[in-house]
């Protein structure tokens, strides 16, 4: 509660929260208050602020129909890859860094692996073999699959300081097992600092998801923010000077991702108290 | 003649929400050439917040509430940063931190740092001048000289790890030298060879003064000539280090003496002084004596009038009631 | 015997690890794209056969086939059985074919660009995105990281403007922001060139015109990615350098009286050092890493030819690169592995304890 | 050498950390036997194995080498060796889960008794266990460990220990973070788990002083080994060893000369 109150005097905090809940709202609310239709409703690339008020693309269709989507689909990419990766990252963090031995050493040679091989890569060659089935959700999966390294490298280190710490001996001399040491003695001392590796690893997922489908690997069953970028620069909307094709979509992307980065930043100003002046 | 003189000093923090914190309050003392003062108090004290005081280095959040700090005449109150950083550190004032292993810069070689610190502060003078003053200055310290100064922090023991930061610290020849608890990571043989090495220096004149501040009395009753008693920011009692140890005379400090156990024969059918209860919170404002609340002969009045020091036995005290 | 050398001895160590994860780089790169349900000569087959004759969609197929190591092959000719179909290889043939064949420095034949090699297209490529990445990425870092420093340092009214400037810059993908510096400056201020690497008139040469083209061409893509670079680097610098700015030793050099600029190249080295790593992951990845924003700009480098590749489902192509990508990160964190062991007396002396790392 | 009625016994126990060259052994070839009912008190400066040595009779180490017996039996990390065996530590603020009740936490002791008692008991002995080391139930009722003091906080860890009743109990530097006057009510409390529960206790310090004043028998630790065992007097009076001879004259004292 203190916590909150202290993350509400943060203006920068206030700013990443408003305009983040605004992005949720939009992507939950906006569909049902707005008729969304992915049909051609009008000519190629009619102007905005006219019958449609984010214009058309090159099929006729509604902008606003087709941001709505995009938005949606972007945000459940981004929180499906960080929740799998903070997950994984997580688990095997505090695991590894609570076990020490050669359970830790093989997590962490896995995790070193895994970190060195650029997951962009990882990323193109699975994409790129499941040509029939890639859905939205199999691109979150492969992001969050291929980005929990960090997050458990770096969980990890903490999860092993906090191990020597005396409130584990005592935990153990309680007789709490393993499982329970983990979740209840070691977990909420990371918390705040998952919490942030979450923050980013949302932001950093609807990044990578742009970035594939940019290159032409992105969903094929959905519209995402990528999607419509890819599509507006294939059909030469940047070239014939069609800015509402791009413009809409790319301030959408970075106003997520900046109320993620400012979200992060000012929580860690409150969590981690060498921060705090 | 009076080389260090504070009075009244009073320093308190401002933090992020506007509260002030009276860390120190009324702090008043002078210091001949020679002499060495000893401040005892336990963690939280105000200890650390005077030593920035003392060198007259307000850095934000701390600010000078009111009062005079001089060395030799010279007042460092409402100086400028630059100038004090210029004028007053390592040559004037210097200042011996704690736990050396971390005061010291972990990707530079002891006599980088040592050459940075003359560097700072002496104009026109060249690379080999810098280094042949530092080999005769470490060769004083009894350590392999060549050796330590070639080497990172990590590479040295503790024991030289701390002699390297007061080598450093002494550089300059400063007039005063605050030692902030400099033995207290070290374990016992070290701290003897390192109490040792602060006499010489002090023997040789590289230094004049000291203040030296710990939490153990024992080791100041050796060290000090003069002992002040901290307790939540002010000082209770200041005397010599005979007259503290062995005849007490503030409440706070009988306790402290009386707590004292030592490995000697009969000691076992002491009874050690045993207070309880904490020191009171400084975000607040505190009307009557600050150990009021645990002291065991406080009288109904102590609670709400401050209690100022006075003369007692030939020394100072913080007690209306002590005799 | 490398007991006298440590650092000789930790080079090893590390160059071993690596050459560990390089093996495991090899197999994910040949095992990734099998893993789908259709091998991918099929999926070109199905797009490209259409309108073929069956007779020459057949020789074409087997053609694929046979560069993709598919079938067996005995000096030059696919091996068949009885009834004439092309003998299949097994997986763990064709895996050792593929080793076989990196050994060669043979990446295979393009499908796309038939009968081109993999590795000259590549080579014809690089040249282009080195000379656009390398410079930008060493002076995005550099800029970065002197400006994250400054604000840690001085912080106040320079951090309050740089701080959330270099924030919101660094939510932009390099991409978004390549799409609007091109939008503006070429297309509606018509100021630069909007696509490739030097005007289409010019033959590359090492003639004034052409430098002065591929300058006038270089300046929009240098600028979208050095400006999110520098951005994400004085982030990094900046909570590196407050970070740093509360431990002791610099509480020790003010205290000591040390001048402010000598305190700021403490600060700056020590909060270096774990940005190198950083570093290390641009530089690696920058084969890769400028794919979007050269596809953006129609730059003619490797992430063009990447681009192209894997829209043509260019199976050698896109192992070829991948592999390329990998190599580079793989040595780049091996340089910086390297050069931190050496920068760092903390690493050093571990290694002379025996200790750390 | 060896009782066999000794509380504790250790033959050669040894214990070493890491593998290959960079092992450090901790605890060198100790041997020493711990009687019912006695106060022990192992002295040494900081690295000198002291507290690993506790933490392998707590049974949170195993020794590498040599045997550690607990009742003529190896030393187990089971409940049933922490129903008997129960500890204080140094640092009274990281020894409680910050985001958990004190009460609650007090709570938590519980789970390694046979059968637990009903809830109507447990918050009894909880309140007891409070009393007896003078502090009134409601001053902690929904408190946080950080809300609390130093010596508060202390006296928390010796609330379990009453709670718990063990038959040991070892205290790792119990009284090194809090404040000189608040320490001499934790050696009261000790003492009185001594005298009313009969309770064997073993304390690990630095401080010779206070390790003369409350122990029965003293442990000199260098460099992972006991260099010297004997009552307070024998060691402080009359040191063999010539590291205890060094220790004692470098320790300063009030009534000694230190430096000449």
């Amino acid at each position: 509660m203190k916590l909150l109150k202290n993350l509400l005097k943060s203006p920068m905090f206030v700013a990443g929260i408003t305009l983040f809940l605004g992005t949720i709202i939009l992507a939950l609310i906006g569909p049902l208050t707005y008729p969304i239709t992915l049909e051609r409703v009008g000519s190629q690339y009619s102007t905005p602020f006219g019958r449609f008020f984010l214009g058309t693309d090159h099929l006729g269709r509604d902008y606003i129909s087709l941001l709505l989507r995009g938005l949606r689909a972007s945000l459940y990419v981004g929180f499906l890859a960080g929740t799998i990766a903070t997950t994984i990252g997580t688990l095997l963090g505090i695991y590894g860094g609570f076990k020490g031995g050669i359970i830790d050493d093989m997590i962490n040679m896995i995790t070193n692996l895994f970190i060195v091989i650029p997951s962009f890569v990882v990323l193109i060659l699975i994409s790129g073999s499941f040509e029939d089935g890639r859905s939205l959700t199999l691109i979150g999966l492969i992001i969050g699959l291929t980005t929990w390294p960090w997050t458990a490298r770096a969980v990890r280190a903490q999860s092993a300081a906090i191990k020597s710490k005396d409130h584990i001996s005592l935990a153990r001399i309680n007789g709490d097992g393993t499982l329970l040491v983990l979740l209840k003695h070691i977990l909420p001392y990371l918390a705040s600092y998952v919490f942030m590796v979450f923050i980013l690893q949302v932001a950093s997922g609807i990044l990578s998801e742009a970035a594939i489908s940019m290159i032409g690997l992105g969903p094929l069953d959905s519209i995402s923010l990528g999607t419509i970028l890819n599509q507006a620069k294939n059909n030469g909307a940047l070239g014939d000077g069609v800015w509402w094709a791009f413009i809409p979509s790319t301030i959408m992307i970075t106003v997520i991702v900046f109320a993620l980065y400012l979200i992060n930043t000012s929580a860690e100003g409150v969590f981690n108290p060498r921060l705090r002046k | 003649m009076t080389l260090f003189e504070v009075e009244q000093l009073s320093l308190h923090y401002l933090t992020r929400f506007g509260e002030k914190i009276h860390a120190v309050t009324d702090v008043s003392f002078t210091m001949k050439k020679g002499e060495i003062l000893g401040i005892a108090g336990e963690s939280g004290c105000g200890k650390s917040t005077l030593v920035n005081g003392l060198m007259g280095l307000f850095i934000p959040p701390l600010y000078p509430t009111d009062g005079i700090v001089k060395v030799a005449g010279e007042s460092l109150m409402n100086r400028t940063p630059e100038d004090i950083r210029k004028n007053v550190l390592s040559r004037k004032v210097s200042m011996i931190p704690q736990g050396a292993f971390n005061a010291l810069n972990p990707t530079r070689k002891i006599k980088d740092i040592a050459a940075d610190v003359i560097a700072a502060h002496m104009k026109d003078i060249d690379r080999k001048a810098i280094h042949t003053r530092l080999r005769e200055r470490f060769d004083l310290f009894g350590m392999n000289t060549e050796k330590v100064l070639n080497s990172y922090p990590i590479q040295l023991t503790a024991g030289e790890r701390q002699r390297s930061v007061i080598g450093i610290s002494t550089l300059l020849n400063p007039r005063m030298v605050i030692a902030d608890e400099p033995t207290s990571a070290l374990d016992v043989s070290t701290q003897k060879i390192v109490i040792k090495m602060i006499f010489n220096l002090l023997e040789k004149e590289i230094f004049s003064t000291m203040i030296f501040i710990t939490h153990e009395l024992p080791l100041l009753r050796h060290v000090a000539d003069t002992i002040a008693i901290m307790y939540a920011g002010e000082f209770v009692e200041l005397g010599t280090a005979e007259q503290i140890i062995f005849d007490p005379r503030h409440p706070y400090t009988k306790a402290l003496m009386g707590a004292m156990l030592s490995a000697e024969a009969g000691q076992k059918q002491k009874k050690p002084t045993a207070i309880e209860g904490a020191p009171p919170n400084l975000a607040k404002p505190i009307t009557g004596c600050r150990f009021a609340e645990r002291c065991p002969v406080a009288k109904p009045q102590c609670h709400h009038t401050k209690q100022n020091m006075r003369i007692i036995a030939d020394r100072q005290v913080r007690c209306e009631y002590a005799q | 015997m490398l007991k006298q050398y440590p650092s000789l001895r930790y080079i090893l160590q590390r160059g071993v690890w690596y050459l560990l994860t390089f093996a495991v780089a090899v197999i994910i790169n040949f095992f990734l794209p099998r893993l789908g349900s259709h091998n991918p000569v099929d999926i070109i087959m199905g797009k490209f056969s259409a309108g073929m004759s069956s007779e020459a969609a057949r020789a074409k197929e087997e053609a694929y086939l046979k560069e993709f190591g598919l079938v067996k092959v005995r000096n030059g000719e696919i091996l068949r059985d009885a009834a004439g179909k092309p003998l299949k290889t097994s997986n763990t043939e064709q895996f050792v074919n593929y080793i076989k064949m990196c050994f060669k420095g043979d990446l295979g034949t393009s499908f796309q660009k038939y009968p081109k090699k993999v590795l000259q297209v590549i080579i014809e490529a690089i040249p282009w995105t080195i000379a656009l990445q390398l410079p930008t990425i060493l002076l995005g870092w550099i800029t970065g990281n002197v400006l994250g420093a400054l604000a840690a340092y001085r912080r106040g009214a320079f951090d309050r403007v740089l701080f959330p400037a270099a924030l919101f810059i660094s939510a932009l993908p390099s991409f978004v922001f390549g799409m609007l510096l091109l939008y503006y400056f070429s297309v509606v201020m018509n100021w630069f060139p909007a696509m490739g690497g030097y005007a289409d008139a010019i033959v590359p040469s090492l003639s004034f015109e052409f430098i002065q083209s591929a300058a006038y061409h270089y300046l929009l893509p240098f600028l979208s990615i050095f400006c999110i670079l520098a951005g994400g680097q004085a982030i990094g610098m900046r909570s590196m350098g407050i970070y740093e700015l509360g431990t002791d030793y610099i509480k020790y050099a003010k205290w000591l009286g040390l001048k402010e600029s000598r305190i700021i190249g403490w600060l700056f080295r020590n909060a270096m050092l774990p940005q190198l790593t950083g570093l290390a992951l641009s530089l690696g990845t920058m084969i890769g890493g400028a794919l979007i924003t050269e596809m953006i700009f129609s730059y003619p480098g490797l992430g063009m030819a990447i681009l192209t590749t894997i829209q043509n489902n260019d199976y050698p192509m896109i192992q070829g690169c991948t592999l390329l990508i990998t190599t580079s990160v793989l040595l780049a964190n091996f340089t910086v592995d390297i050069l931190i062991g050496f920068l760092d007396p903390r690493v050093k002396a571990g290694l002379r304890i025996g200790k750390g790392n | 050498m060896l009782n066999k009625n000794s509380i504790f016994a250790a033959n050669n126990c040894t214990r070493e950390f890491g593998t290959g060259k960079k092992i450090v052994r901790a605890v060198d070839n100790t041997t020493f036997s711990i009687e019912s009912g006695e106060i022990v008190s192992i002295v040494g400066g900081s690295g000198c194995g002291k507290s690993v040595l506790a933490k392998m009779m707590l049974g949170l180490y195993k020794p590498t080498d040599g045997t550690l017996l607990y009742n003529n039996a190896p030393v187990t990390n089971t409940k049933i060796h922490w129903r008997e065996v129960q500890a204080v530590f140094q640092d009274p603020f990281s020894c409680f889960n910050q985001f958990f009740t004190i009460r609650s936490q007090l709570k938590d002791a519980f789970g390694i008794l046979q059968e637990k008692p009903s809830h109507k008991e447990i918050e009894k002995r909880i309140d007891n266990a409070l009393l007896a080391v003078n502090i009134k139930p409601h001053e902690i009722s929904g408190k946080y460990p950080f809300e609390l003091s130093g010596g508060q906080m202390q006296r928390m860890l010796l609330a379990r220990i009453f709670i718990l009743r063990p038959k040991v109990l070892i205290a790792d530097e119990p009284t090194s973070m809090v404040d000189a006057c608040v320490r001499a009510n934790i050696l009261d409390y000790l003492m009185k788990l001594k005298e009313e529960l009969k309770m064997t206790i073993v304390f690990v310090t630095h401080d010779i002083g206070l390790a003369y004043y409350v122990s029965d028998r003293l442990f000199i630790m260098h460099n992972g080994r006991i260099v010297e065992q004997g009552t307070p007097d024998e060691v402080t009076l009359s040191p063999r060893s010539e590291h205890t001879v060094r220790l004692l004259e470098d320790i300063p004292e009030i009534h000694r000369a230190w430096i000449c």
